[in-house]
This record gives C-alpha cells, sequence and structure tokens, in this order.
C-alpha cells in the first residue's frame, strides 16, 4: 500500500432503492471513513399513518415496498390483531403462510438471479446474460413467475396484493387453480436444485464474520409468519418484547436507522441467520441440498446469503406443497370481531430477514402510533461493520474491483433501501 | 354468413398531397367483382382499415362516373390516419362500404344549388361538384362558398381552374387568415361573409353545407335568416364511428344514426339535437 | 316462427329431467343463484340451476352479444402475405329460465342486429340458441315490465316456456325447435285447469308493481327541443334530494341493461407485430370518450348532454324498439349508485 | 393493410428512473416475465441501476419511466435533468402522477412529519410529496400502483406502432360489469371508490369482493362530490370520506375538494 484509496459508488445497482458507498483509505491502508450511505428521501409512513384506521394499514404499508409487500401487509394485520386480540382460523394462518412463502421465493429468486448473479458470472446485468446463458435466465424467469403467480391467485396481484384483511380473506383461491400451482410446484422442483447447485459452485469471497444473527423461529415450522425472535447469541423472547431488547439510532448519513441489540451490537438478519438459526425445521430436501453444497451450517459468510436462499427455495416448494395439500378450501374468512383500543405488535421473516410493525389503536380503530423496522434497518449497520472487516482483505487489488467487491458484500444482503426509509 | 366487418382489399394507386397534412388517396379494389360492382353517390364514405390499428370512417371525395377508382382526401390526425400516411403507393389498404346515405342529387335536380364548405368539408362535396359539371343540364345554378383557415390549408386547389369553367356558376373563396408573405386574391373572413355577395336565391334553391359542426351551425341559421327553409338545407354530419353500419352506437344523434341515416341530413330533421350555438 | 302449443306438466324436480336432456346435445346455460345479484352462467348438472333467482347482474345479451369479443385475427406470415381468420360462435346452446322483460330485450335485440345490416357475430350464435323462458310470479321491487308491455308473463318469443303453478310447472313450447327438444321425454298433458290456474297468476302478478311508467308520449316529449335543460343539470350535476344522488357517469345503468348494444372497437397486437386482433367491447354512452373524436372534439362532453341521451334512446326509438328501448327490467335502477331510478325520472319529464 | 413497425435505425433506448417510491412498478414492469426476452429484443434498456450496472448515464433516451413522486431539492434538480434527456417521458404509477399513498402526509406539517420518525431533523431534507408532473412536462402516464403490466405494454408497443396506446380511463365500475360482479355499494352498502376510479386493473377488487380503493386514481370527468354524498349516505363519517379521498390521489385536482383541499 502506497496511496491513499478512496472506493465511491454514488448509486449502488442492482439493489432495491438509492444507497452509496464512500470509503476512505489511507496510505497504510487503514480505514480512515467507511459509510454505508442511505440517501434514499423518507416517506414518514410512520407519521402519516396516525390519524388512518385500523383496517387502511396493510393496504397502506404495503406501498412501503413494491418487492415485499406481502411482509409488511401480513405483519402490519398480525400487529393489528393482536392489539384488537383476533386469532384469525388456522385456513387463514396457512394461506398467508403460503402468500409469504410466495413472496419470499419471487423476491430471493430476484436477488439471487437478477441482482447477484450477474457478479458471479461476470456480467453486468442479467440483460446481458441472456444471450450467452439463455438457459440460466429462463429459469429465474420461470422461477419468479412462479413466486408471483402464487402471489397473484392467493392475493389478486402479485405487486400490492389486495385479499389479505383483518381477520382473514376476501377471498380464497379455487382449489382448481390452486391444483394447477401444485404441479407446477413440483416441476420446478429440479429448477430450485439447479439453483442449489449453481450457487454452490460460483466462486465468493472467502469473508468470515461472527456477528450476532437473529431470525424469528418456531420449533414445529420452518417460521416466516409467527414465531420467537431467536439470536445465535442467545436472545429468545416475544414480539411484544421487541423494544425491550432491539433499539433504533440516527446516523447522520443514512436516512434509515441503524439497530442494534439493546447492551450489545449490531446484528444480522435475512436468509443466513434464518438457516443457520432454524435449519432444524428445513424440509428434509433441503436439508440434503444444504448437505451435497458442502457449505456447513451455522455459517458466517456473508456472501452465503446467496446459497440459503437457494436452500430456502427448496425448503419454500415443499412446504407450499404441503400447505395446499392440506387446505380446506372453506369460505371461512371474514370474521366478526369488536373494534377497541390496544397496542400490537408482530415479527415475520420479511425475504431480506426480520420484519416489526406495532400500532397503537385507539377506541375508534384510528391509529396512534406506528412503528416500522424493516429488515435492512436492521441491517444496514451490520453492512457497514462487515465492510470494516472485508475492506483491509482487498486491499492488493485494483480499485475497480475492491470497488465491485463491496457492492458484492452488499447486494449480498439485497438491502430493499426504500423500506429502511420507510 | 356475409360479413360486414371483414374489411376488402384495395391498392393505393395514387397519392397526392392537398395540404401539408392533407392528402387525397385514389383506391382501386382489389377483386375485380367488387370493383365493377362498387357504385356510390357523393357524400357516402368508406370505413379505412389497417390490420394492427383500428378503422376509420372517410367519406369519398370523387364523383361516381369515375370508374372503379375511389378518390378519399384525408387528413392525418389520429392513429389510423396517422397509419394511413404511413403507406406508399402500390401499399394495400383495408375498405369496407360504401355506407350512409349522401346528398340528395335527385331532389336537386332543376334546381339552384348552393354549396357551403369549410376545411376538410370539401371533400364530400368534390364528387357533388364534379358531378354537376359533368350532368351540367340537369341543374341550375352552381354557386360555391369554400373557406378555409388559410391559403394553404384549401384542398383540391387544382381544380378550382375547372371549376370556375363550369358554366352558369360562382365560386367564392375565402379564408380566416392568410400568413405574412402569402398572396392571397380573394376575400378574408367567414363563409358567412360571402353571403351579401350570393347570386342563388332562396326560393329554387338547394343547400349543402359540410365542415366543422359549429360552423355548419353557424351557415344554417344565417341560411334561414336569409330566406331558406330548414328543409332546403342538407348538412354533413360527423360523429364518432365505430362500425359504419348502424350497431356500435356511437354515431347515433337524437334517434338517428348518421352512418346509415346521414351522414348526410336534412337540416330540418336533426336540428335540435345539435348543440345550441 | 309460431308452432301450435302443447301443454305439458311438470313436477319441481321434473326439471332435472329436462336440464339433463337438454344437457345431451347442448351446452346449458342459466342463472346460478338465487337472489338479485345472480349471473347466467354455463350449468354442466341440473343442481347448478337457481330458478329461483330474482335477477342477473348482466342480462342474457352477454350470450349472444358479449362484454368483449374478437371479430377476427389476422397474422402477417410474410412482408405482404397475412392470413385472416373470423372468429364465430354456432355452439348449440340451452339459455334456461330466461324472464320475460329479458326475452323481449333478445327480440330487440334481434330485430336491431339483423335489421340493414346484418351482425354476423351476434346472429350466429342466436340461431344456435333456444330459449327456456321462465314467468314471473313474483315481480321484484324493481320491476316493470307491466308498463312495458313486457311482462310479467310471455306471449311471444320462447322455445319453451315455464310457469309455476304452485305443485308443479306448466311447460308450453312455442316453436318447432322448442318442441323437439322434449322428444323422448314422456311428459304429463295439462289440462284446463292448469290454464285457468296460469291465468289466475297472472292476474294476482300484474297487482304486485311498485313501480310503474306512463309511456304515452314520452319519447315526443324527449325528442322535444324546447324541453327543459334544468332536469338534465339536476339529474347530472345536482342530485334531485331525497331521490337521487347527481350521476356518476360510470355506465353501469348502459352495461346491465338488456337492450343496449353500443360497443368500441379495437385492435390487439403482440409485440411482435405480426398477428393480433380485432375486438370489440360493451361501451357505454355515458361515458366522456363515448363521443370523443379526433383533435380533442366531443359531441356530449357534459355530463347532462350524456344523461340526456341516454334515457332518449331508453324511452326513445333508437334502441331496436319501437315504442321504447326499455323493457322494464329494472337492472338500471338496481344497480345505480347514484339511486337515479328511471320510473321517477319518466315521472319528472312528465312533470308529475 | 397491415401496420408496419415504425423504422428505427436502432432500437428505442428505454431508461427506468426511481424517486420517491416503493419500486413496486419496476417490479410490474419485470412481472413481464413471459416476454421479457423479447422485450430485449425490440427495446435497448439503456438505464436501469435496479436491473443493470453499466447504464448509459447521459442519455438521450426514447422513452424514460420516471417511478416515484419528488420529496426533495435534489430530486427536483435530478428530475429537470432526466428532462432534458429524454423524448418521451413517462410518469410510471401513481406516485410519479402525483405522490400516492405517501402524498397523505403533505396534510400534516413536515416538521410533525419529520419528528415522529427523526431526532435531528437538520439531516432531513423533505418536501411536500408531489408528482413528477409539477416540475416538468410529461408525455404519458401510467396509472396505477402499480399500473398493469398489460397497460405498460400497450404503451411500449404504441411507441413502436407511432399510435396513441388504448390506454381506457372510464371508471372501474365498466370492467366491475364486464366480470358480471354484483356492485357492492348497491348490493352491500360497502363504500367502493369504482364509480370515480380510472380502469386499468380490471377490476380487481371488486372481484375479489372488496371495494375498490382507487389505486388507480381519478377516471375521466368523475364526480367525486356525487360519491361522497353517497358515502354519507351509507353511513360514512366526514372523516371517512376524507379518508377515502385522501390516498392514491388525494392531490389531484378531481379530488382535492373531497380530500379536504390542500
Ligand atoms: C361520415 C364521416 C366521414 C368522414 N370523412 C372524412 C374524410 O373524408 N377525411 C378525413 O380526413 N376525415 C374524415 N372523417 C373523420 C375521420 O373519420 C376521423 O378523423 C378519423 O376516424 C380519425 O381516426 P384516427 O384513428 O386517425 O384518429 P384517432 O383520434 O386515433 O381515433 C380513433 C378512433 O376514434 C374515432 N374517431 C375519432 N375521430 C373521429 C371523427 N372525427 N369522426 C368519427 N370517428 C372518429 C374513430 O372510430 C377512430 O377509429 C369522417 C368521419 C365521418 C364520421
Ligand atoms: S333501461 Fe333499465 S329498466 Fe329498462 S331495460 Fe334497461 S336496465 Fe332494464
Ligand atoms: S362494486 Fe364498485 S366498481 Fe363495481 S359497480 Fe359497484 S361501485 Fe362500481
Ligand atoms: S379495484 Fe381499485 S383499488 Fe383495486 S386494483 Fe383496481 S383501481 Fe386499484
Amino acid at each position: 500500500m502506497d496511496k491513499e484509496k478512496t472506493i465511491e459508488v454514488d448509486y449502488i445497482a442492482r439493489v432495491e432503492g438509492r444507497g452509496a458507498i464512500n470509503i476512505d483509505i489511507s496510505k497504510d491502508g487503514e480505514i480512515k471513513d467507511l459509510k454505508f450511505r442511505i440517501y434514499e428521501p423518507p416517506r414518514f409512513f410512520e407519521s402519516f399513518l396516525i390519524g388512518r384506521k385500523y383496517d387502511e394499514v396493510m393496504e397502506l404499508t404495503s406501498r412501503i415496498c413494491g418487492i415485499c409487500p406481502v411482509a409488511h401487509q401480513i405483519t402490519a394485520l398480525r400487529a393489528v390483531e393482536n392489539a384488537l386480540q383476533i386469532e384469525p382460523s388456522q385456513q387463514t394462518r396457512d394461506l398467508r403462510k403460503l402468500l409469504a412463502i410466495s413472496a419470499h421465493i419471487q423476491s430471493n429468486v430476484l436477488s439471487m438471479y437478477f441482482l447477484s448473479l450477474p457478479d458471479l458470472m461476470g456480467f453486468e446485468s442479467i440483460i446481458a446474460m441472456a444471450k450467452n446463458h439463455p438457459d440460466i435466465v429462463k429459469r429465474g424467469l420461470r422461477l419468479k413467475k412462479l413466486g408471483n403467480d402464487i402471489t397473484e391467485l392467493i392475493g389478486g396481484r402479485a405487486v400490492h396484493p389486495v385479499t389479505a384483511i383483518v381477520g382473514g380473506f376476501t377471498k380464497i383461491p379455487s382449489k382448481n387453480k390452486m391444483m394447477n400451482i401444485k404441479k407446477r410446484l413440483k416441476e420446478a422442483k429440479q429448477d430450485a436444485y439447479h439453483t442449489v447447485d449453481l450457487f454452490s459452485d460460483v466462486e465468493i469471497p472467502d469473508f468470515k464474520r461472527e456477528c450476532e444473527h437473529i431470525a424469528v423461529s418456531d420449533p414445529n415450522e420452518y417460521a416466516i409468519n409467527n414465531g420467537k425472535i431467536r439470536s445465535t447469541h442467545g436472545l429468545n423472547i416475544n414480539e411484544m418484547e421487541y423494544r425491550d431488547y432491539i433499539s433504533e439510532k440516527q446516523v447522520p448519513h443514512s436516512t434509515a436507522l441503524h439497530s442494534h441489540v439493546k447492551t450489545r451490537d449490531s446484528f444480522m438478519v435475512g436468509p443466513l441467520p434464518r438457516v443457520n438459526i432454524n435449519f432444524d425445521q428445513l424440509s428434509s430436501d433441503a436439508k440434503d441440498a444444504a448437505k451435497r453444497s458442502g457449505f456447513s451450517f451455522p455459517n458466517f459468510n456473508p456472501f452465503v446469503s446467496h446459497l440459503a436462499r437457494a436452500i430456502e427455495l427448496v425448503h419454500d416448494i415443499d412446504e407450499s406443497i404441503e400447505i395446499i395439500d392440506r387446505l380446506p378450501f372453506k369460505d371461512d374468512s371474514r370474521i366478526t370481531f369488536t373494534v377497541k383500543a390496544g397496542f400490537g405488535a408482530a415479527v415475520t421473516e420479511a425475504p431480506r430477514g426480520m420484519l416489526y410493525h406495532s400500532y397503537d389503536i385507539d377506541n375508534n380503530g384510528v391509529i396512534r402510533g406506528a412503528d416500522i423496522v424493516p429488515p435492512t434497518a436492521h441491517n444496514a449497520n451490520n453492512i457497514e461493520k462487515d465492510l470494516h472487516e472485508f475492506v483491509p482483505t482487498l486491499l492488493h487489488l485494483p480499485i475497480d474491483e475492491i470497488t465491485l467487491r463491496c457492492e458484492m458484500l452488499i447486494r449480498a444482503y439485497d438491502p430493499c433501501i426504500s423500506c429502511s426509509t420507510h | 354468413m356475409e360479413n360486414d366487418y371483414s374489411p376488402n382489399i384495395a391498392f393505393i394507386r395514387d397519392i397526392t398531397q392537398e395540404t401539408s397534412n392533407t392528402n387525397t388517396y385514389t383506391l382501386e379494389p382489389y377483386d375485380k367483382i367488387m370493383k365493377k360492382k362498387f357504385s356510390y353517390t357523393p357524400g357516402q364514405f368508406i370505413m379505412l382499415s389497417i390490420f394492427g390499428i383500428g378503422e376509420a370512417a372517410i367519406s369519398i371525395s370523387s364523383d361516381p362516373s369515375n370508374n372503379g377508382f375511389i378518390n378519399t382526401t384525408i387528413r392525418n390526425v389520429g392513429n389510423v390516419t396517422n397509419a394511413i400516411f404511413r403507406l406508399k403507393k402500390g401499399d394495400l389498404i383495408g375498405i369496407r362500404g360504401p355506407y350512409g346515405i349522401g346528398w340528395p342529387l335527385d331532389k336537386a335536380e332543376n334546381r339552384d344549388i348552393l354549396i357551403i364548405a369549410g376545411g376538410m368539408g370539401l371533400a364530400p362535396l368534390r364528387g357533388v361538384i364534379n358531378h354537376i359539371k359533368n350532368n351540367r343540364d340537369k341543374y341550375g345554378h352552381l354557386e360555391i362558398i369554400y373557406g378555409a383557415r388559410t391559403p394553404g390549408d384549401m384542398i383540391f386547389t387544382y381544380e378550382y381552374d375547372d371549376w370556375k369553367k363550369i358554366m352558369d356558376s360562382t365560386i367564392h373563396l375565402t379564408v380566416d387568415a392568410v400568413p405574412y408573405g402569402i398572396k392571397w386574391d380573394y376575400r378574408i373572413g367567414l363563409v358567412t361573409s360571402c353571403f351579401p355577395g350570393m347570386k342563388t336565391h332562396p326560393r329554387n334553391a338547394i343547400a349543402f353545407v359540410c365542415g366543422p359542426e359549429i360552423m355548419m351551425r353557424y351557415v344554417a341559421k344565417c341560411l334561414e335568416n336569409i330566406g331558406f327553409n330548414d328543409d332546403q338545407i342538407y348538412i354533413s354530419l360527423e360523429r364518432r364511428m365505430k362500425c359504419g353500419i348502424g350497431k356500435c352506437g356511437h354515431c347515433q344523434i337524437g334517434q338517428k344514426y348518421v352512418c346509415k341515416d346521414g351522414p348526410v341530413f336534412q337540416y330540418s330533421d336533426i336540428k335540435k339535437f345539435i348543440r345550441p350555438l | 316462427m309460431k308452432q301450435s302449443t302443447d301443454f305439458f306438466l311438470l313436477e319441481k324436480n321434473g326439471i332435472d329431467i329436462l336440464v339433463k336432456k337438454f344437457l345431451e346435445e347442448h351446452k346449458v346455460f342459466g342463472p346460478i343463484k338465487p337472489g338479485h345479484d345472480s349471473t347466467f352462467d354455463e350449468i354442466k348438472s341440473p343442481k347448478e340451476l337457481h330458478l329461483d333467482y330474482i335477477s342477473t347482474v348482466l342480462p342474457p345479451k352477454k350470450f349472444f352479444h358479449p362484454p368483449t369479443e374478437n371479430l377476427f385475427s389476422f397474422e402477417l406470415i410474410e412482408n405482404t402475405e397475412w392470413t385472416y381468420k373470423e372468429t364465430l360462435h354456432d355452439e348449440k346452446t340451452v339459455l334456461i329460465g330466461v324472464h320475460p322483460c329479458d326475452v323481449h330485450a333478445i327480440l330487440r335485440l334481434d330485430r336491431f342486429f339483423s335489421e340493414d345490416f346484418r351482425d354476423p357475430y351476434y346472429l350466429s350464435r342466436r340461431e344456435n340458441t333456444i330459449i327456456v323462458a321462465l314467468n314471473c310470479i313474483e315481480p321484484s321491487e324493481y320491476c316493470f315490465c307491466e308498463s312495458m308491455g313486457t311482462g310479467p308473463f310471455l306471449e311471444m318469443g320462447y322455445d319453451l316456456l315455464l310457469t309455476d303453478i304452485g305443485k308443479k310447472y306448466l311447460l308450453e313450447t312455442g316453436t318447432y325447435d322448442g318442441k323437439k327438444l322434449l322428444d323422448g321425454l314422456k311428459l304429463e298433458k295439462a289440462d284446463k285447469k292448469d290454464l285457468y290456474e296460469k291465468k289466475k297468476l297472472l292476474e294476482q302478478a300484474k297487482k304486485k308493481f311498485k313501480r310503474h311508467v306512463n309511456t304515452d308520449g314520452l319519447s315526443a316529449l324527449l325528442d322535444d327541443d324546447t324541453h327543459d335543460w334544468d332536469i338534465w343539470t339536476k339529474l347530472a350535476e345536482n342530485g334531485y334530494p331525497g331521490k337521487s344522488f347527481p350521476c356518476l357517469s360510470c355506465g353501469s345503468c348502459s352495461l346491465v341493461c338488456p337492450t343496449c348494444y353500443c360497443y368500441d372497437v379495437y385492435d390487439v397486437i403482440d409485440l411482435s407485430l405480426k398477428k393480433g386482433v380485432r375486438k370489440r367491447e360493451l361501451d357505454s354512452c355515458q361515458l366522456l370518450e363515448y363521443a370523443e373524436v379526433a383533435l380533442g372534439g366531443n359531441f356530449r362532453r357534459d355530463r347532462r348532454e350524456r344523461i340526456r341521451h341516454w334515457l332518449m334512446c331508453k324511452f326513445g326509438m333508437a334502441a331496436g324498439g319501437d315504442k321504447s328501448g326499455c323493457v322494464g327490467c329494472g337492472r338500471c335502477i338496481r344497480i345505480c349508485p347514484s339511486k337515479i331510478d328511471i320510473t321517477e325520472v319518466a315521472r319528472i319529464i312528465r312533470g308529475e | 393493410m397491415f401496420v408496419e413497425r415504425i423504422n428505427m435505425r436502432e432500437k428505442p433506448k428505454i431508461a427506468v428512473f426511481k424517486f420517491t417510491g416503493c419500486a413496486g412498478c419496476q417490479l410490474e414492469l419485470l412481472r413481464l416475465e413471459d416476454i421479457f426476452l423479447d422485450l430485449l429484443e425490440f427495446f435497448d434498456i439503456s438505464y436501469w441501476v435496479m436491473v443493470k450496472r453499466e447504464n448509459q448515464e447521459d442519455g438521450p433516451w426514447d422513452i424514460s419511466l420516471v417511478e416515484g413522486s419528488i420529496s426533495t431539492p435534489e430530486e427536483i434538480k435530478e428530475i429537470k435533468e432526466i428532462r432534458k434527456k429524454s423524448k418521451f417521458l413517462v410518469a410510471f404509477g401513481d406516485c410519479a402522477i402525483g405522490g400516492c399513498i405517501p402524498s397523505i402526509r403533505n396534510w400534516m406539517p413536515q416538521m410533525e412529519a419529520e419528528t415522529q420518525v427523526y431526532h435531528d431533523t437538520s439531516a432531513i431534507h423533505s418536501t411536500k410529496v408531489l408528482g413528477i408532473g409539477e416540475y416538468v412536462k410529461i408525455d404519458a402516464i401510467l396509472k396505477g400502483c402499480p399500473p398493469h403490466r398489460e397497460n405498460i405494454l400497450e404503451l411500449l408497443k404504441s411507441y413502436l406502432l407511432k399510435t396513441k396506446p388504448r390506454l381506457r380511463k372510464h371508471p372501474v365500475c365498466i370492467e366491475c360489469k364486464y366480470r358480471d360482479n354484483a356492485c357492492l355499494i348497491t348490493s352491500k352498502k360497502i363504500p367502493c371508490m369504482g364509480p370515480v376510479t380510472s380502469a386499468g386493473c380490471g377490476a380487481l377488487c371488486p372481484s375479489l369482493n372488496r371495494e375498490c380503493e382507487g389505486c388507480f386514481g381519478p377516471m375521466s370527468n368523475p364526480n367525486p362530490e356525487a360519491l361522497a354524498s353517497i358515502f354519507r349516505d351509507i353511513g360514512l363519517s366526514e372523516e371517512d370520506i376524507i379518508r377515502k379521498f385522501r390516498k392514491y390521489a388525494g392531490t389531484s385536482i378531481e379530488f382535492q375538494r373531497e380530500a379536504g383541499l390542500r
């Protein structure tokens, strides 16, 4: 090292939203300044939700994110239901899980194939890949479409679905159509295995940082919509206790707040923490695929997140089929309840990791307080900490390469920046 | 079952530029039998069709003696007309028709004829003028009043000299405005400004009017003021049109269909349905 | 073509036998839900049929003149060569459970679509459809067919006709085609007593109407250009307090009307710009775009002009009827979010 | 007889931009999975940061799809730059048209919105949320939150055909009828925004047993005042009615009044 180095990316490509990287490295290879700068204009959802009605929350918060509207909807619904003490039916819970899984499939495929794979295969984008690797691109499109189509079948629309409401669904999808989806899911299994192979074979940087991993967890299922908050460092709490353990602070270079576990440090959420913490609950085919991949779990290389997504894909397909098989297709969805004042919180696993919503509702069902922490707000702090340890391992490389690696690390988290600055 | 919705094919035999946004197309039906059978009266219209874009109602601007060739004069204003403007000589175009009721040439026989046209409104009347020219002895005095926005917007300018030579006829040309540097020897003003110099007397006359609706309303009123009865006035209406055969409903005016009861109407029949001035 | 009439009696569950017979060689459509918001849909087994329906959202015109349909498809093969294919439908169909008002509406559309120019799309479907009508014993609160001379009992336009005369259905044949449909079924003949029962029920039904229209001279009144624009302005912009809210121009009235036929035509072509279809789609004169022409022109820009036009059409002669385009089915009254009631409007026009 | 593709020397260049929004419109564009590869055959996607790392930064672009609203001074500058480099600028979705859901905050003092979320508001430079049309001329709009992919496709095709796209502006009620739905307002007294909302979604919500919330924005020539009085009649409070109109298009000229003027 002989020169000062500056790494600057003004507008990180292939992630959702507007973020930047600024890193200054001194002559002796010391990091003088490092920022994962999120400059996406905030939208103040937590402010304007105040004064809206409890039954609008799912519709409004859906617009926090076009990639994971489903996660916001379900979390909002569950938080409201917790406040109003409503217990939805088993079918509603199953359909919600299926809906959430479909969103995971769609989002994880988007992240793997569209946003990150071009890096790992040496292309600037999936568009550029289309000519040389039509089969891979088509597989990506096919898998994404499957996820979207399931969301659309249950929710009415892939982006900002409309059928999930407090207590249930406005319409139950037809059994016929569901059976058709089941057939497609079965066929997609092969695509999922190919995806696992693809992401076990591509070369990823050898980097490891043993930070705290947090995921929603349930002993009986691979948790997405319900569960306790658990971590690799011993956290094991209920969703209502979230704010007792996790806090946020503002940093000057980011419109996204930074999270940390109280009295401890930043932490990671997302597919890798999920697979690490909930490995036992994966379907047996998913576990086998994980074993065959040659990687071991728990794993603390953030770049293994891609593989974790692929493993989840296998699981998601298995669990979807299981749910479809047990759906009664009953028209039981609209339940009656009374509106009353209360506070409710909920955590779920969005595709990018743990998502928290909580609401204060008054006697008329009007929102008096809202608190939302999306996965990327959880991760932003940790991404910066990763970069701090990652960059020094890259200093022998030319600037362009260092820059690309830093971007790749960020893309491994698949940040959703709009979410983080909701 | 015969299908009136399916277009026949015609060649574009010739294209003449009229103004900066108006062309006259000479069409010839592809099918020999259709070419023979294709008969029409001035004032009728056809539906021109381009697969992928749609259809547009266009008046026939030639006179029936034109033997199998059909002239249409088209202004480029929207999707279909724009697509037509992209066609070249020799290209094919979809055509159905002719449809509607044209100018009442039989009723006009032995009467003086007053033709008042504004802008594109001369297109459906050109056939009338040329028909009278070719059958001069059947009709009385012919008076043409034609107005356009500017001299550059006038269509069929190449025929005016011929028209002026028609026996027992008068022709008035007028424009709203003359752009700087353009030579213009005729009148400036609305078509109605020609009325004081008009030769036609209402007594044994029939008036054919075509132009923008607002102009027609105004002209009709002025004609009534100088003694025309509302059943002596014929106007050709324009409405949105989707089928041309009285099924789509769009061209309804009151209880009439412009496409099959018109487009040429006796003014007395539709007066009350036209928006008041 | 009217044939000599046969009269039969049918047990209530005898309908099932009929439907099964129809299903042998026809597609069968009928109301599939009880109540007001039923829909006409395909029936695959007699269980699905609901003759206890009151009205449907879309009238049976949806079978002959569907909300959207392809007229023809075209495809470019080489630079200048193309293929072209008409999309006509001629499946043998039975429509069962059609109320008298809707039958009359079909008769009007029949005339409309075959006069002057023939509409092959409508007519090919229509010619392959057999109508099994159902007389109305119990008119709904929205109905006024009696005033329009289109109900509650039917005298024409059916191939077969059902009347619920209490314990049994009276089944009448109207046409040869209808009669032929019954071939092979052992049916009990009806007698005078049953016909008398039907007559009695008709008299009773006539008395049950809550809505009435006096159509006398209505068309002429509407035609009158000196007529008060104030009415239309109120209907469109102010509402009649206590009676109706201002018109939304939502077009629902004309789409559910069994005699409204207006449509839009457009082409759809695929991304390669090589193949496509010409389609038509039901349109409504209540929409701003309906009378829009090139260069921003519009022949009925004001809401009041549009609602006036609709009523002129419905109570006028435009819609294939001699006296009226309205058959008194009441659908537009029930569907209107603004509670505009065509019978009330008629009263307002008459100055009552 | 047959429409021809406009003769273009090069494929038209498409750019996709994101301003204050949720990326849902871009996602809906990606939802064209079935024809995504065909799309690449006819268009050159030259700027799309969410999908590409190498982006042609300085235009000119034939079609610019702009997602998101304008909510900071920087964004005003950027959208003006983009306008200069774009031949055909599309307000892509409700946010770009009029701010969509985030514009709800336009009715609260900005400072109040900020202090709810941030300790140190000095670092925050947000303004009211407005559509891009407030700052630059737009050539077309794609309504919806998100716009329907078929409508996006229609717009792109119309570019190749050099026609006006067929984007319907009539109310959702029409599409609702096409689907033979019973009306939610008249049969169940459910407050549906369909009668004032632009079509384009195929009456998605009413077909799924729920009221239209108005996510395609105002139709052509709507009568929101009439609908508000109908809502009052079926039991909505004044606050409820304001909430209904102050949602996807509260800032639009059409809905402003019922949304409780700006
Ligand atoms: C009886 C009759 C005769 C006509 N004669 C001529 C003529 O000789 N020359 C000429 O240039 N134009 C004529 N027009 C007008 C011409 O039909 C329209 O300008 C044309 O349809 C516009 O079509 P477009 O697709 O180019 O425009 P767009 O604006 O893209 O129109 C789309 C559709 O709207 C309808 N439409 C729009 N404007 C009109 C209109 N003014 N009248 C009827 N339908 C309309 C058509 O159905 C058309 O397919 C005539 C119209 C009628 C009714
Ligand atoms: S106008 Fe109304 S009542 Fe009359 S037939 Fe049409 S929908 Fe029925
Ligand atoms: S449900 Fe809504 S969209 Fe459908 S007709 Fe009623 S008001 Fe219109
Ligand atoms: S029905 Fe209304 S809210 Fe639902 S998708 Fe359509 S426009 Fe949006």
